[in-house]
């Protein structure tokens, strides 16, 4: 048969539980029963009750119909994913919940990652599926949530944390807004093949991708030439052009951000600010990275007010305690040197000792 | 444990998240491809380095985007892997599913795939992980039959998404699923054949908590506000308190304008000075609700760093009511893109071009006006322009 | 006699009275008796008294000497000037202040400027002396502070209000930080003189005076060419390049910033933000400028918490409420387009409506 | 009244506010050129524009700077201020006058010049308003005579200028005056000749009340602070509440850290907290003081827009003891000014080549360390540079 174009996707309205047909619109209010259990309950008096479980999101056909299998047992064949990759089993049944948890468990799905929790790491390729990785992602990820896997089944955090991993500059897991980012990074200059240039790179386009004006482009003999001491290793270049591969296994690996929010809950979204510039990329467990994560998130956990996100505690106590408090060095690698790094100076006599 | 040929991965078999590799094993198991793709990454695992190729374009009839073109740099040793691409398959708004719907995903994608998957992308489309060349189309003819549909890649509009919204939510201040799907069903052809300046992002989030993020990742970023007064139960705020809530704490000492005052018995809101921010809401669901007259805040340029930094979307509009069909909305969505289309470079992005030509000037284009929920502040610097209109002719 | 070069300005130690000279470095605390009148009292116990007067700034030789005259009476020939240019009388006797005050008041000398007050108005040279002006200083300082007069003797704000004047972009008054700021502007470009250019002007360095690139410059020819687009009239290119004359009678006026602070008292120093785009120069009382400065500092007492400085009150109550209470219309020039522009654009969903 | 010639001006001899124009009359009665001042300035408000020609170099020997040159456009009319130059007299620090100092200073400017001043300049220097050409060298030698000198302009370093400081003012954490006036002495060179790529402010604030606006108008500004803990008298804490004083809205409610309690009997700081923002200190002064270890920080950057933005300056060392002969303080400033001079494009400020070419590239060249005090917050954008040294070389 013909394959139809611009059909867009199955229409959502097919996929919803009738709990939610009934109800769409009319939810009053939710309660979370217990980590990984929501109830929303409608004003017509109805209830749906949401179990969310970890995913590892880079999952097999077999896996999907295993996640399929115990939704027809629970659910009447209802699921869906979340913005984070969690799974959510939809329930119209409050019997059926214990008996599905105690299910998932045994099949080894975490249940959790609702409220003031850790939840799913938004994370990305790596080296799984890209071209430009500087680490990997589903790797650091695993190794991160075994660590960190009691804070996914418990809410005893004093807010939501949200973990984010890309595994380069591009960031794709929008890791530039997480309470704590992962972000791969190359450490040195693309190595361009200048044999190569004429014939897979537009010299201009590929001039004009840097973001800090460090190349130079001879059109005449179809060259390129990159400034050492601009570059900053953001790999854009090599997005552009083929010719100016960047990843290094010596100098590749990873940096942690951290303080960013989305939510416009009491204070505005913010960006995530640099806490780490370079871990390195130590396969398969990334121990440094691990270590690092747990350990903002630990002094976090202890010092923090409840309701405060990470960065909304960092900024009432100051940057100066959260290196302090955390114990990581701080370096000119920290002050910002980009387009509009003046914003980020200190115009005060205002500061801490400690 | 016997000794086996990823050592490496094997490490991350173990431990209490759900594995991927354990994943990956099992689709290996049935699937060449993916069993190249295991031992290739176990290769990046010992080289600290990644083993595909730049890029390559590769596609389906009638449509330039939706497949994500990917070559093994190993294929001597990894032949299975030579072509490894992605199809972004469009999730159902709200990546609702029924399980029959994904098994016939499933079933598709072990005929013409890999068996591997992303379930999602952090745009928010089923990924399905690695196809040959040759496979591309059989694979979208199926996928079509199915009902299913690509989603956006390349310089075109992606694959909106949205939040649960009026599915679930109570907070839901707009219907995030319709305007996703109306806005996806409208734009087809904007997402499946690129004619951009570069990708055009939407993202929808029916409150201020803004679960899908819209405001950090998406060019156009629509989410969910009211403009009357916050409804309280005041019955139900006693109940928080005697539940030992903190209300002066948790609540009042943390609204970012202080307009909550709480003397043991009563909330009162000083509305005027709300900014909706959802606090006191999100912590007393059943006592504090959303205002009844409903709308959306349009907010634009969100982004990632490439090339000229990271950006948040900034509110163009703070409130535009919401309802079908939608035409406010898309008109502006229209004026908006045509203004960015006729001036922007290859690869800016719509807030790069606003950054690089000035917010007065986008403004007038797509003819919104000026108001101060725009600023976080007025200018500092004097450096202000004046339109030729504003001035006195020379009276000499 | 010959000059002697570099030796610099007197010592200020022959300047101290003795009082200053024997409690140097020892004051305990201080006390404003009234308005104008500061009690120091040192650990020694002995007591200095600074009564402040306002002065034009602007002052002729004789004034000067009527200056000294009254310290010879009062004050043992001692006083000093403030970094705002008021005077400051310095007593160590307690009962010489009254009759002090009242001899100031005889001869015209505002006694006030302390504490919660508007204090002298910073201000530059204007049509006085100066070669760039957009407006004149001295004149609307004066129109300004006779009709504000009454902030100056009292103490009834909810905080001190520092207002400053600069004639035009170059800011000399430092009119950056200020309460209340008054900023000449043009708003025209630049009349280039391209006959005089060869002689007068340096072409590469008028072309990098442009904060915005709007001058092209021809090294062959010799000639500046202004793109009226990008110009926005900052007049720094007349600077550097007398043939580009910038002052235009019927478009040249005042704009009008606040909320800016220096202190680092509770909130960090501030620059003062766009108000008012422009008002007409309507010499020789500016009604328009000093209605609308007047305006501003009136909605700020009659709304602000006490110790709140204007800018401070600004951002508790957010700007839609500045524009919406002093009844001054938002407009596209109150938003930012230079280099850090969006820096300023809000990024949340967070605003009020009124 | 008399018809006069001055009728705009007369208009601002009106009022209760000291009328300069009161001052240009009584100039103008015996002085010629300051009689055409008034005309060229009456004239000006007439035509809404200023009537001075550009610029012009002109001064005295062994000096390029500390006067002003200025050439009336309309000699023609007014030819007694063809030329009407200013001169910059560098003020004793702080602003102290004895009155036969001050009179000295009146002789000479009437004899040599308009009778006109400004007391005084925005830089802080006596500005005498308007001599001409011949007279610049004899009324400099008279100047010089009667112990003052010339103040700085043009690119060179300007005249320092100091708060009140210990003279005054209980809160001194520094000596505000001997540091200024010891730089200004050692400094003369710099001052007097220019040969710096543009302007050098430095400005000394002996507490972060900045009295002399140091942080929004100097390169160089020092800021006095202390590192210990702020001294409480809670007998006069007491005494400040029973005199009215709302302790905790006014004192605790406003600290920038909340690092204040009161609990109606004491005051209690969590030092490790306070910012040493001066605001309780500045209400209670005779309860609280500045802690005993004493010293200033050092910023850089500050300026007005031109060309780049206006710039507050940056904390580039939180904390320095400063004591005579500050040696340490003039290494720092020597190295930097070698650093900017070395550096920087004509009519580049110091600030402006930072943010130029780096706060790191700056605290490298100047041997500073990286400390958190330097930022707001640690960088969003993921565009981080590494030393060389920081790499790993390649093992293949
Ligand atoms: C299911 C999901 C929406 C979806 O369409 O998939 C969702 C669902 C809910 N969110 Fe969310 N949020 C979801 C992603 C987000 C995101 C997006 C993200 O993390 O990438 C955000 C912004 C995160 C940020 O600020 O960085 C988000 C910020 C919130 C907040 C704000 C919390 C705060 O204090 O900042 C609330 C309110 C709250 O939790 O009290 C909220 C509240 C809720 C409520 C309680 C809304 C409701 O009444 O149903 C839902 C259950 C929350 C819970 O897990 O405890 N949701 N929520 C997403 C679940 C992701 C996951 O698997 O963990
Ligand atoms: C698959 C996915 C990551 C994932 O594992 O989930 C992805 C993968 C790639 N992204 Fe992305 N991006 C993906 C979501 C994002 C997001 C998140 C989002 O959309 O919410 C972002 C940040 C938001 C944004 O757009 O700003 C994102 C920002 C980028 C950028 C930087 C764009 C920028 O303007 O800063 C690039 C670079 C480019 O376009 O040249 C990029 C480029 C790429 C490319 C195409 C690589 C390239 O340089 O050409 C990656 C292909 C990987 C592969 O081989 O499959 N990807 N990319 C996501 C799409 C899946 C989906 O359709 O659901
Ligand atoms: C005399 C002078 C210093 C000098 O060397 O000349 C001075 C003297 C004092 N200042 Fe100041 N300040 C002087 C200019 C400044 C400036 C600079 C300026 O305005 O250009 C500032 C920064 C202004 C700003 O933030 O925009 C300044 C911000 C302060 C503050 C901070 C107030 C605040 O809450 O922001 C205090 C503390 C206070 O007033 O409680 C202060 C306090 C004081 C005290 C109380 C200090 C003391 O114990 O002696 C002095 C009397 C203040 C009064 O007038 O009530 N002084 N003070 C200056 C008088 C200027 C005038 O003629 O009015
Ligand atoms: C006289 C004075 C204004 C006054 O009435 O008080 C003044 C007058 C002039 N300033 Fe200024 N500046 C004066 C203090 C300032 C200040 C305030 C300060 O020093 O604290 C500033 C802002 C702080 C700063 O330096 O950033 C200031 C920022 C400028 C600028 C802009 C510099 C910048 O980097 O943004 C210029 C333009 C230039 O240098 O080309 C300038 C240029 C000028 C010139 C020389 C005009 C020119 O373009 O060549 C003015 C000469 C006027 C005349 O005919 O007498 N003047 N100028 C002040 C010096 C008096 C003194 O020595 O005490
Ligand atoms: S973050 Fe970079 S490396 Fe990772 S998937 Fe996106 S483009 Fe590829
Ligand atoms: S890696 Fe980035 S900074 Fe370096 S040359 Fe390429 S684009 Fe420029
Ligand atoms: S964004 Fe708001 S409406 Fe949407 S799911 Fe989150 S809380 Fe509910
Ligand atoms: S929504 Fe936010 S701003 Fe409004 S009252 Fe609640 S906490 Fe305060
Ligand atoms: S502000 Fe401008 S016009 Fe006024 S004195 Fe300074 S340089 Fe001259
Ligand atoms: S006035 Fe300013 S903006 Fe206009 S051309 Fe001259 S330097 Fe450029
Ligand atoms: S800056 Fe501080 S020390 Fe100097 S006069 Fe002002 S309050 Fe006193
Ligand atoms: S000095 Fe400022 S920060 Fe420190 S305790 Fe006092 S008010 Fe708080």
């Amino acid at each position: 048969m013909a394959a139809r174009t611009d059909i867009g996707p199955p229409n959502y309205k097919t996929m919803l539980p009738p709990v939610i047909e009934r109800n769409y619109g009319n939810w009053l209010y939710h309660e979370i029963l217990k980590p990984g259990v929501l109830m929303h309950v409608s004003g017509s008096g109805e209830a749906l009750y949401s179990v969310r479980a970890g995913s590892p999101r880079l999952v097999s056909t077999d896996h999907i119909r295993e996640i399929c299998e115990i939704a027809d047992k629970y659910c009447n064949g209802y699921l869906r994913f979340t913005s984070r990759h969690n799974i959510e089993f939809l329930l119209d049944d409050k019997d059926r919940v214990e008996p599905l948890i105690a299910e998932l468990k045994e099949r080894g799905y975490p249940v959790g990652g609702t409220g003031h929790a850790v939840t799913n790491v938004v994370h990305t390729q790596g080296w799984v599926h890209c071209h430009t990785p500087a680490t990997d992602a589903s790797g650091p990820v695993k190794a991160l949530m075994d660590e960190i896997y009691d804070y996914f089944v418990t809410m005893n955090l004093p807010n939501h944390v949200r973990i984010s991993l890309a595994c380069c500059l591009n960031m794709c897991g929008a890791v530039h807004c997480s309470d704590i980012a992962i972000l791969g990074i190359h450490r040195t200059v693309p190595k361009t093949d200048n044999t190569r240039v004429p014939n897979v790179c537009e010299i201009p386009s590929t001039v004009a991708s840097c973001p800090t004006g460090a190349i130079r482009g001879d059109m005449k003999n179809k060259t390129l030439t990159v400034n050492e001491e601009k570059c900053m290793y953001c790999g854009n270049c090599y997005t552009v052009c083929p010719a100016m591969p960047i990843a290094d296994p010596d100098n590749d690996g990873i940096s942690i951000w951290v303080g960013g929010k989305v939510s416009n809950a009491r204070s505005a979204p913010k960006f995530s600010k640099l806490a780490i510039p370079f871990l390195p990329n130590n396969p398969p467990r990334w121990p440094e990275v691990v270590n690092a994560v747990k350990n903002i998130l630990e002094v976090y956990a202890s010092h923090a007010r409840k309701h405060e996100r990470l960065g909304e505690w960092i900024e009432r106590v100051g940057w100066e305690r959260f290196f302090s408090l955390t114990g990581i060095p701080f370096t000119d690698q920290h002050i910002d040197d980009f387009d509009m790094a003046t914003e980020t100076f200190r115009t005060s006599a205002q500061f801490k000792w400690r | 444990m016997a000794k086996t040929d990823t050592p490496l991965l094997d490490e991350l078999e173990k431990g209490k998240w759900p594995s991927f590799v354990k994943d990956l094993k099992q689709a290996a198991e049935k699937n060449p491809m993916a069993k190249d793709l295991l031992h290739q990454l176990e290769l990046s695992y010992k080289d600290k380095i990644g083993h595909w190729k730049h890029g390559g374009i590769v596609g389906v009839k009638g449509y330039g985007s939706g497949v994500i073109g990917r070559y093994s740099d190993r294929p001597d040793l990894f032949p299975n892997v030579q072509a490894f691409h992605t199809m972004r398959v469009n999730h159902p708004t709200g990546w609702f599913y029924k399980t029959d719907t994904l098994r016939k995903l499933c079933d598709i994608w072990d005929k013409h795939g890999s068996g591997l998957t992303n379930m999602h992308g952090s745009t928010g489309d089923a990924i399905l992980l690695g196809t040959t060349t040759d496979h591309l189309q059989s694979c979208f003819d199926d996928l079509s039959n199915a009902g299913f549909d690509l989603g956006g890649s390349g310089s075109a509009l992606r694959t909106p998404s949205a939040c649960v919204g009026p599915a679930r939510c109570e907070w839901a201040c707009i219907d995030s699923l319709d305007l996703c799907y109306n806005l996806t069903m409208t734009y087809q052809d904007q997402m499946h054949r690129p004619m951009f300046p570069y990708k055009f992002k939407i993202k929808i989030s029916a409150c201020a908590n803004d679960c899908v993020a819209a405001i950090a990742r998406s060019d156009l970023s629509i989410i969910g506000t009211w403009k009357d007064d916050i409804r309280i139960d005041q019955k139900e705020v006693l109940a928080c308190a005697e539940a030992g809530m903190n209300i002066q704490k948790e609540v009042c000492d943390l609204c970012p304008t202080r307009c909550m005052e709480w003397n043991g018995k009563e909330l009162k809101i000083y509305d005027e000075d709300c900014t909706r921010c959802m606090h006191c809401i999100n912590l007393m669901p059943k006592a504090l609700r959303p205002g009844k007259e409903k709308g959306a805040s349009i907010l634009v340029g969100g982004k990632a760093p490439i090339v000229r930094g990271a950006l948040l979307s900034w509110v163009i509009v703070p409130f535009l009511k919401l309802e079908p069909p939608y035409d406010e909305l898309k008109s502006l969505i229209e004026r908006i893109q045509d203004w960015w289309d006729e001036n922007a470079k290859s690869r800016e992005r719509l807030g790069e071009l606003i950054q690089r030509l000035g917010m007065r000037v986008f403004l007038k284009a797509v003819d919104l006006p000026a108001v101060p929920q725009m600023v976080k502040a007025p200018r500092t610097n004097p450096y202000v322009f004046f339109w030729p209109e504003d001035l006195k002719k020379e009276v000499k």
